[in-house]
């Protein structure tokens, strides 16, 4: 089995430290967004240092798995502090922040970036009391393009060999699409039928920063706000077409999913589809427009009669 | 002599409550987590892991009709869910921490308002409590007075032995008459050692200083401290055994439809939100206040109980890392 | 062959999604050529396919739709310049998330039908009607409609059969 | 001990090179050697299908590229390619397996296998003016080849379509004229170095040949050229083989030695001009190398 | 409770023989919100509107269904009717039951009962709906024209003819734009200048125009009826309220030897100059770049020589804001040029050509000032490397233009027709020089236009030979053309001592970011689109802004002139009213709910979405959120269809409507 050196998760930690405490000692920033530990073994919680002494607590480890990005978004306005705002943020969570600018919901002049150079994460089911390893990392970060983060103002750390992963949710996407329709209906029917709708892939999203939701609407409603198999099919869909061309895939829902639902796959589909039809992926660069916000003359449309 | 019954027979018993007509629900694997499901039979049960959700869904479903109206000839005809047909139920496997919460939740639901919903279905349910062995560094339930052999909320309670047995206590009338149904299934044993029951970190908290500093700290800081991370989702509510808050929706159009009543869950931002748009709690850390309020401080102000049986699993769920034992140990410690 | 003369067994509710502009005046031209199709489709105009929300389509089958028609100007034809081609991307994308989540994508057609297409819209709504009858009910969303949380499986007969008949 | 040898080719010589045009495959393999990189022939290479098999049968000649693309798998190293026809086919090749699966489809069932087209596919051109670069191959020049005016012949299929060879502008093309800067060589500026000389009508129809070729020699002559360099053992023989009746033809007198790129590039390396083929070609160049003294 | 009244119409037998509209009409009255229903003869005529109106008052109705004919037919008059009888228009809504159904259907149960089911499902739309008021927009009755070419001359001068105010900003120095740079012009060869300069004067001195030369557009706020223009009036370094345009300053400048742009380069001129002699204003400009003042610093003679004192080295570029109500651009063309392309243009250029570098190798414009009176020569066509005349030219046409290989599909429509025209001039000039010209098609749609071109062929003797050009080169002073005449099949071989290439029609340079500034779309050639290549030809997506000329694509001078023409047809017609009345189908942003993101904006084909700051009461900034400008929108709705959060909502097409409808199949 491969194993990943600890090491590199406690340079990073030192780097973010460093840099928190000087962001903050100099007043560049008013708050950094970062991960302090959990009372828990192999925990971690997102956290807003205020201080240099807050700036002390900052740790960066494979528990680090929250996109930090969320908390600067609309949807938790008021808990960073007014001002410049310094986040730590993981490459996917660098894919996040770039969405967001592009949707103009924060600029680039006001944030520092401290970008990590990032190993990997646990899983959601993954053993937190070993170190980071095939047997317990992340999904997505089996796939990750991105481990050294671009486009930063800082970069925290430096990565060690890393081995190369079994691309499991690859291979799940394509088990699906292999699938017949009676069967994907099948497998997502059961997945969607546990969902409880504690709205935790909703709260969790960086893009989910609407401040009323369509599927919390009555008047009319669009979508069935009891947790029904019917109105849950209806709202994955919702979802997923919601953050179709938007979406970072930092899959931090299917990640806070209490009920285990691999809902990541179904924004990797539309990501599949968006980059094959239209040559879009969710990068670090914020773009002006997303896949489904423009078109071309020549667009496919060979589905059209 | 010990009253005991082997795991074999466990699972014969829940055949044959099957068999009987009654409705068995216990824990299950459900796709890559174990669930509390109905049993089709008795080799279903899986009772090496925590259900992922608690066991109040038995008594208090995700979601439920309450009434379904029609407009028949400008009428508006409207008909009840009958709560006479909710059949007789066995609950069996549930930890300590499952098996406590119906106890705890028959307060409210039989307070100023009696809920039959709720009632009806906890009079016909026998609750099997189970001894826990297993854990992990999320429970909490010895430091808020419950504990892995606790028999609170338990018609029968039974307590894992070595060698595939489980001691078997009597707790209530209903659980004496569901062993005097099935006598076959039951044996005598003398006393044996119980399997340990699993460590816990937390030490016991001091509820009832906990309550004080709650008495008197509705506006404190460390509110924010606590909670301003909260991302405003239901997970903890959701899972936990004694969070019942509930929403009623009206669904369909106005001529016909149905009337639900499903889960709520103080963390979302429409929790308490009035008609007018204005909400008391408009914030994520007051939610969450109310959350911690509700469970250690009104409810015990009113019922004289905690609505916590220290099951873990809203430390496990959280998405943000927010950890109920830790927030109450600060509060403990001030 | 006229529908009428034609006795079937299950008569497809075919919900069709159009833009005032082309597609709506198409079927217009339709009537005033007296050209014959299936009764089955019903018609919600809009002005423009841009309008045309994917959870309308998704809400339609929820609501018994046992086909989905969306149909609009021809690419560069549109009214507003756009909207087409915006709606086009947007249909592509749901298209693809509805085949995904295992709905049959042959309940679901779309076109492009000008003012000047009646032929085109008979053919268009005649294909997909017969295929939606040939293919049978959309049972998939009717049953999950139905559906409940085991917690709460109706048990009341009577209730059952009042919550069938919505 | 021998010097560090710079980067390895794999090498498709193609047909002509073993037959009509061994000049241009002896001095590229002494040109290699000379500059010390490594050559190594594909095994079992077979033709390309030069430029005639495309007309008659499409899906025969990607195929034939394509086999032999797979071939070169074998070797390690890119495709070095002199002939102009076989790299305009091998690239050809590549080209249409790219965009078009279908084609790529037929392919793979021709040759009952993956078509792997990946190879970068060079001509000795872009291996001696990119990969190399013109200061390293200056630096390496023995015997500069002052005075020397050459008239540089691209032909038909060296830069086009633009899309295939990707080699130079397509009609304007630079990099034969900067390999023989390079080498101490003035080119000529001239109007017919990108015109057809007539190619494989030299034996159909060779009154097309004698009209094509003659304009070209006749180009190259006014602009004061003393040779043409070409990249083409096709171009090679319709000047070289052809212009003796050229010049009966038009009753001029042209003169002119035909060198290969290779040749001319072996030559300011310091290789003996014995090993380069000079005594097999029609229009004897040392008479007018030894006038330059540059033999 | 809604109160709906649902009116069936029988349409003579139209409906009712295959509709049972008395059942129709019967299942209505049950429907939840219907107050009232009825079935009648002919809805649409006078008794029939006024059972309508009277059933409006008699049961107090506050919605209204006609289930009868296309909405496209009689929707206006019902709605008409409607209002007269007190009920805003907007909530009078028709079900289509007779194309949609009793015409398409023969079996009278299915017939009936999908008349059924649209009367239910409009009944819910109409429950509904929203009592819309038409919205009005003020509109400034002062138009600006962009481009002083033939196509900016017309508009502006048809507008102001009209009484309106026009602002005409042109690039250069001088307007007058391309058309004064030609020779004669085709069918009739009438001297270009001769019709041009008039009205170039006419333009000066119109009272309702304001000019602005050597000025370009900065950046356009607003939306129809209401734009503010910032325009940059480039340093001139002449005052024009002082000069007198005695041309001194011209003639005393030490510094003469700059290629003239005007005359493509062949003339010279002098750093402080004039474009040419008829330039209007007739005022200088100094070439910053090639003036010795400004380079070193040293010099200032035309300072000196300068009586009125108009000039003024230190003049800095002034920014002028203008408050129009309708824009037209017309920016017009440029010539493609045959030089080598950077590496990653889309367009290329023609190796086989030598890149541009042949001398005697010029285009057709070059060959105007060659032909023209007031040219560089005199009208002597004369070629530029020896300054010989040329005794035998070749013409090569589509050099550029419908050449995908290029990078240019389309064609130019002009070149034929030039091409012919220079082959006449030419042969005007030089009687015994002959004309050949290569050529794909020979395109003369138009009026004497293919007289014309025969006359070239037919009369003047000029040489066409069907077939493309293989490349050019020079040898002996002359340059050789390879070609193919394809009509003959053979290779052909001319020595030629001028060749004029017919290159392609390109847009402006800067198209693209004038089209920017405007928020107005352009195709991949840069080209302005029209908002209906067929029945919006001149009008853009965007309202308020109107095409003119070439910009739009390539166009001769007759229908330059026409669309300048009909644009300013288009201006005059919106600024007959003080007020804009549109339909109040448009959308409007939930402000409470909106979050700003913006995606409506980038989908929005009218650009009719903007940012919006909402403040508090002290003015601190709250949030960001999308504002439609109803002015401007068009009423698509595919900015809600994009909202996630549906903060925008399109009036007329609520997703409520909708929603209910769906509800009711």
């Amino acid at each position: 089995m491969t194993t990943i050196n600890q090491n590199c998760y406690d340079s990073v930690t030192e780097a973010i430290r460093r840099e928190a405490a000087k962001l903050l000692q100099e007043q560049t920033v008013a708050a950094v967004v970062g991960y302090v530990a959990g009372r828990r073994p192999g925990t971690a919680s997102p956290a807003v240092a205020k201080s240099a002494e807050d700036a002390e607590k900052l740790v960066f480890s494979p528990a680090c798995v929250n996109n930090l990005a969320l908390f600067l978004s609309k949807a938790k306005k008021g808990i960073v502090p007014k001002g410049k705002t310094a986040i730590v943020a993981k490459g996917c969570d660098l894919r996040a922040l770039a969405g967001l600018i592009g949707e103009s919901q924060l600029n680039r002049e006001d944030l520092v970036v401290i970008g990590v150079a990032c190993a990997g994460v646990f899983s959601a089911a993954g053993e937190r009391s070993l170190p980071l390893s095939d047997a317990n990392i992340a999904a997505k970060c089996r796939e990750c393009t991105i481990h050294t983060p671009e486009g930063v103002d800082v970069v925290a750390g430096t990565l060690p060999q890393l081995p190369d992963f079994d691309p499991v949710e690859a291979k799940e996407l394509a088990r699906l699409e292999a699938m017949t329709p009676q069967e994907r209906w099948a497998f997502w029917k059961e997945h969607f039928s546990r969902c409880i709708r504690c709205m935790a892939c909703r709260q969790i999203c960086p893009f989910c920063y609407c401040e009323q939701c369509l599927c919390d609407r009555n008047r009319p409603q669009a979508v069935e706000s009891s947790p029904r198999p019917a109105g849950n099919l209806a709202w994955h869909i919702v979802r997923a077409m919601h953050l179709a061309g938007r979406c970072a895939g930092c899959a931090e829902c299917e990640r806070s999913c209490p009920m285990d639902i691999p809902l990541n796959l179904l924004n990797r589909r539309m990501a599949q589809e968006l980059k094959e039809q239209y040559q879009y992926e969710a990068g670090t660069t914020p773009q002006e427009k997303g896949p489904l916000n423009q078109y071309r003359e020549d667009d496919d449309q060979s589905f059209i009669k | 002599m010990t009253f005991a019954i082997s795991q074999t027979n466990l699972r014969l018993l829940v055949d044959q409550l099957i068999q009987d007509g009654i409705f068995v629900v216990g824990p299950r694997r459900s796709g890559s987590m174990v669930l509390y499901e109905p049993l089709s039979k008795g080799e279903a049960l899986t009772l090496d892991a925590l259900p992922r959700r608690s066991a109040k869904e038995l008594f208090f479903p995700v979601c439920e009709d309450i009434l379904t109206y029609e407009r028949v000839e400008g009428k508006m005809a409207v008909r009840d869910v009958d709560r006479a047909h909710y059949p007789e139920t066995v609950l069996v496997g549930a930890p300590p921490c499952d098996a406590a919460s119906p106890a705890i939740l028959d307060s409210v639901f039989s307070w100023d308002y009696l809920d039959d919903f709720y009632l009806e279905r906890r009079k016909k349910t026998t609750i099997i409590g189970m001894g826990c062995t297993r854990g992990d560094d999320a429970c909490f339930c010895s430091a808020v007075g419950l504990a892995p052999d606790s028999v609170a909320g338990s018609d029968l309670f039974l307590t894992p032995l070595p060698g595939d047995e489980y001691a078997c206590q009597v707790i209530t009338e209903k659980g004496r008459s569901l062993t005097a149904d099935y006598p076959g299934l039951f044996h005598e044993q003398s006393p044996v050692d119980p399997l340990p029951a699993p460590k816990q970190e937390m030490k016991q908290l001091n509820l009832e200083r906990i309550k004080n500093w709650l008495d008197t700290h509705f506006d404190d800081p460390l509110w924010e401290k606590f909670a301003d991370i909260c991302a405003g989702c239901g997970a903890c509510a959701f899972v936990c055994p004694a969070c019942h808050c509930f929403d009623i929706n009206d669904e369909g159009s106005s001529e016909k439809g149905t009337r639900r009543k499903h889960w709520d869950a103080c963390g979302f931002g429409k929790f308490t939100n009035h008609a007018s748009g204005h909400n008391p709690r408009d914030v994520q850390n007051k939610r969450y206040r109310n959350r911690i309020m509700h469970k250690f401080k009104y409810y015990n102000d009113k019922f004289g109980k905690t609505l916590c049986t220290g099951c873990g699993r809203c430390v496990r769920a959280c998405p943000v890392g927010i950890d109920i034992a830790g927030i109450l140990a600060e509060i403990d410690a001030k | 062959m006229h529908s009428a003369e034609k006795k079937h067994d299950f008569e497809p509710k075919v919900v069709a999604f159009v833009c005032t502009w082309c597609t709506y005046a198409g079927a217009d031209l339709a009537g005033t050529s007296r050209m014959q199709y299936p009764p089955n489709v019903r018609v919600l105009k809009f002005p423009c396919t841009g309008r045309i929300d994917p959870v309308f389509i998704l809400r339609a089958f929820q609501k018994g739709a046992d086909g989905v028609l969306v149909s609009g100007c021809h690419p560069g034809d549109c009214h507003y310049m756009a909207g087409n081609f915006h709606a086009r991307r947007r249909f592509a994308a749901f298209r693809v998330l509805l085949g995904f989540v295992g709905v049959d994508l042959n309940r679901l057609q779309f076109s492009w039908v000008s003012a000047a297409e009646g032929g085109k819209w008979v053919e268009v709504v005649t294909e997909l009607t017969e295929r939606v009858r040939a293919m049978g009910p959309m049972r998939e969303f009717k049953e999950l409609e139905q559906e409940e949380q085991w917690s709460a499986t109706l048990t009341t007969p009577e209730l059952q059969q009042a919550y069938e008949s919505i | 001990m021998t010097p560090k040898k710079l980067k390895n080719y794999s090498y498709y010589p193609g047909c002509s090179l073993h037959a009509s045009g061994r000049e241009y495959d002896i001095s590229t393999r002494a040109l290699f050697k000379a500059l010390n990189i490594g050559l190594k022939e594909v095994p079992d290479w077979f033709c390309c299908g030069a430029t005639p098999a495309h007309n008659v049968d499409e899906l025969l000649s990607l195929s034939l590229c394509a086999k032999n693309l797979v071939l070169a798998e074998e070797v390690e190293g890119d495709l070095a390619v002199a002939c102009a026809a076989c790299f305009s086919r091998l690239k050809t090749t590549q080209h249409h397996l790219k965009v078009d699966d279908e084609k790529r489809a037929q392919v793979e069932k021709a040759i009952a296998g993956p078509a792997t087209i990946a190879k970068p596919v060079k001509h000795i051109l872009e291996i001696l003016v990119r990969d190399l670069g013109l200061a390293k191959l200056e630096e390496s020049v023995k015997k500069p080849l002052f005075g020397l005016k050459v008239a540089c012949y691209y032909g038909c299929l060296l830069t086009r379509p633009p899309e295939v060879p990707e080699l130079d502008d397509c009609e304007d093309p630079s990099i034969m004229e900067d390999l023989l800067r390079a080498l101490g060589a003035e080119p000529v500026s001239w109007s017919h170095r990108m015109e057809c000389c007539g190619a494989n009508f030299t034996l159909s129809r060779p009154d097309v040949v004698l009209h094509l070729s003659d304009a070209i020699l006749r180009s190259a002559q006014a602009a004061g050229a003393d040779c043409v360099m070409v990249a083409c053992p096709l171009c090679h023989g319709n000047l070289d083989i052809r212009q003796e009746a050229i010049e009966n033809r038009s009753q001029e007198k042209y003169d002119l030695p035909i060198f290969y790129i290779t040749q001319l590039a072996a030559l300011a390396m310091g290789v003996d001009d014995d090993k380069l083929g000079f005594d097999s070609v029609i229009v004897d160049p040392r008479p007018m190398l030894m006038d330059k003294e540059l033999i | 409770m809604s109160r709906i009244g649902v009116f069936v119409c029988h349409c003579g037998e139209n409906i009712s023989r295959t509709v049972d509209v008395e059942r129709v009409a019967g299942e209505a009255a049950q429907l939840p919100g219907v107050a009232y229903s009825c079935d009648y003869k002919y809805m649409c005529s006078d008794p029939g509107q006024n059972l309508l109106k009277k059933a409006l008052a008699e049961h107090n109705l506050d919605g209204v269904l006609v289930a009868a004919c296309s909405p496209r037919m009689h929707e206006k008059t019902f709605r008409k009717a409607a209002q007269s009888a007190g009920l805003n228009p907007y909530l009078c809504d028709m079900g289509n039951i007779r194309e949609h159904c009793s015409w398409v259907h023969e079996d009278r149960e299915a017939a009936t009962a999908k008349a059924s089911d649209i009367v239910k499902l409009m009944v819910e739309r109409v429950k509904r709906g929203k009592a819309l008021a038409p919205i009005t927009v003020p509109v400034t009755k002062r138009a600006l024209v962009i481009g002083g070419g033939i196509a900016g001359i017309q508009a502006a001068l048809d507008i102001a003819d009209a009484g309106k105010e026009v602002i005409l900003v042109e690039r250069e120095p001088s307007i007058g734009g391309h058309m004064a740079q030609l020779s004669e012009t085709f069918p009739t060869l009438d001297c270009s200048q001769c019709i041009m300069t008039p009205k170039m004067v006419d333009v000066a001195n119109h009272p309702n125009i304001t000019l602005y030369t050597y000025a370009e557009i900065e950046k356009v706020d607003g939306y129809i009826g209401n734009f503010q223009v910032t325009i940059r009036r480039k340093a001139r370094s002449v005052v024009e309220d002082k000069c007198t345009g005695c041309g001194v300053c011209t003639s005393k400048c030490p510094k003469k030897k700059i290629p003239n742009e005007f005359d493509q380069n062949l003339g010279m001129r002098s750093a402080i100059y004039v474009p040419f002699p008829q330039a209007v204003p007739n005022t200088p400009v100094i070439d910053r770049e090639n003036c010795t003042m400004f380079q070193s610093g040293k010099c200032g003679v035309c300072a000196k020589v300068c009586g009125p004192q108009a000039i003024d080295y230190e003049q800095q570029d002034t920014l002028v804001v203008e408050a129009v109500g309708a824009v037209v651009v017309a920016t017009g063309f440029k010539l493609y040029s045959i030089d080598r392309k950077p590496e990653e243009s889309p367009i290329k250029g023609y190796g086989e050509f030598g890149y541009g570098l042949i001398p005697d190798v010029i285009d057709g414009l070059t060959f105007e000032r060659l032909a023209s009176a007031s040219g560089p020569t005199g009208g002597k066509i004369l070629r530029p490397s020896d300054g010989k005349e040329p005794r035998q030219v070749v013409f090569i046409q589509c050099v550029g233009s419908r050449a995908r290989e290029k990078g240019i599909s389309y064609c130019s429509k002009i070149c034929c027709m030039y091409t012919a025209k220079h082959t006449m001039l030419y042969r005007h000039k030089v009687h015994d020089g002959q004309a050949y010209v290569f050529y794909m098609d020979a395109r003369t749609p138009g009026k004497g236009y293919d007289e014309f071109w025969r006359r070239a062929v037919e009369v003047e003797d000029a040489v066409y030979i069907r077939g493309m050009v293989s490349r050019l080169y020079q040898r002996d002073g002359k340059i050789v053309v390879m070609g193919s005449d394809t009509l003959v099949g053979v290779q052909v071989e001319i020595e030629a001592d001028l060749v004029v290439l017919a290159t392609a029609v390109q847009a402006q340079d800067g198209a693209d970011l004038l089209a920017q500034k405007l928020g107005i779309s352009y195709d991949k050639y840069n080209f302005y689109s029209e908002a209906h290549a067929k029945l919006k030809p001149v009008e853009c997506a965007t309202a308020g802004i109107y095409l003119a000329g070439a910009c739009q694509g390539p166009k001769d001078i007759p229908d330059t002139v026409s669309q300048a023409s009909a644009a300013a047809a288009k201006v005059i017609t919106l600024f007959s009213k003080d007020q804009l009345e549109r339909d109040p189908v448009v959308a409007k942003v939930n402000e409470k709910y909106c979050v700003g993101c913006l995606q409506c904006k980038k989908v929005c084909p009218y650009g009719a979405v903007e940012e919006k700051e909402i403040r508090d009461r002290q003015g601190n900034l709250v949030k960001v959120v999308a504002n439609v400008n109803a002015g401007v929108c068009g009423g698509c709705g595919t900015c809600q269809a994009t909202c996630p959060s549906k903060s925008v909502e399109l009036d007329g097409y609520t997703d409520e409507q909708i929603m209910a409808m769906i509800e009711a199949l």
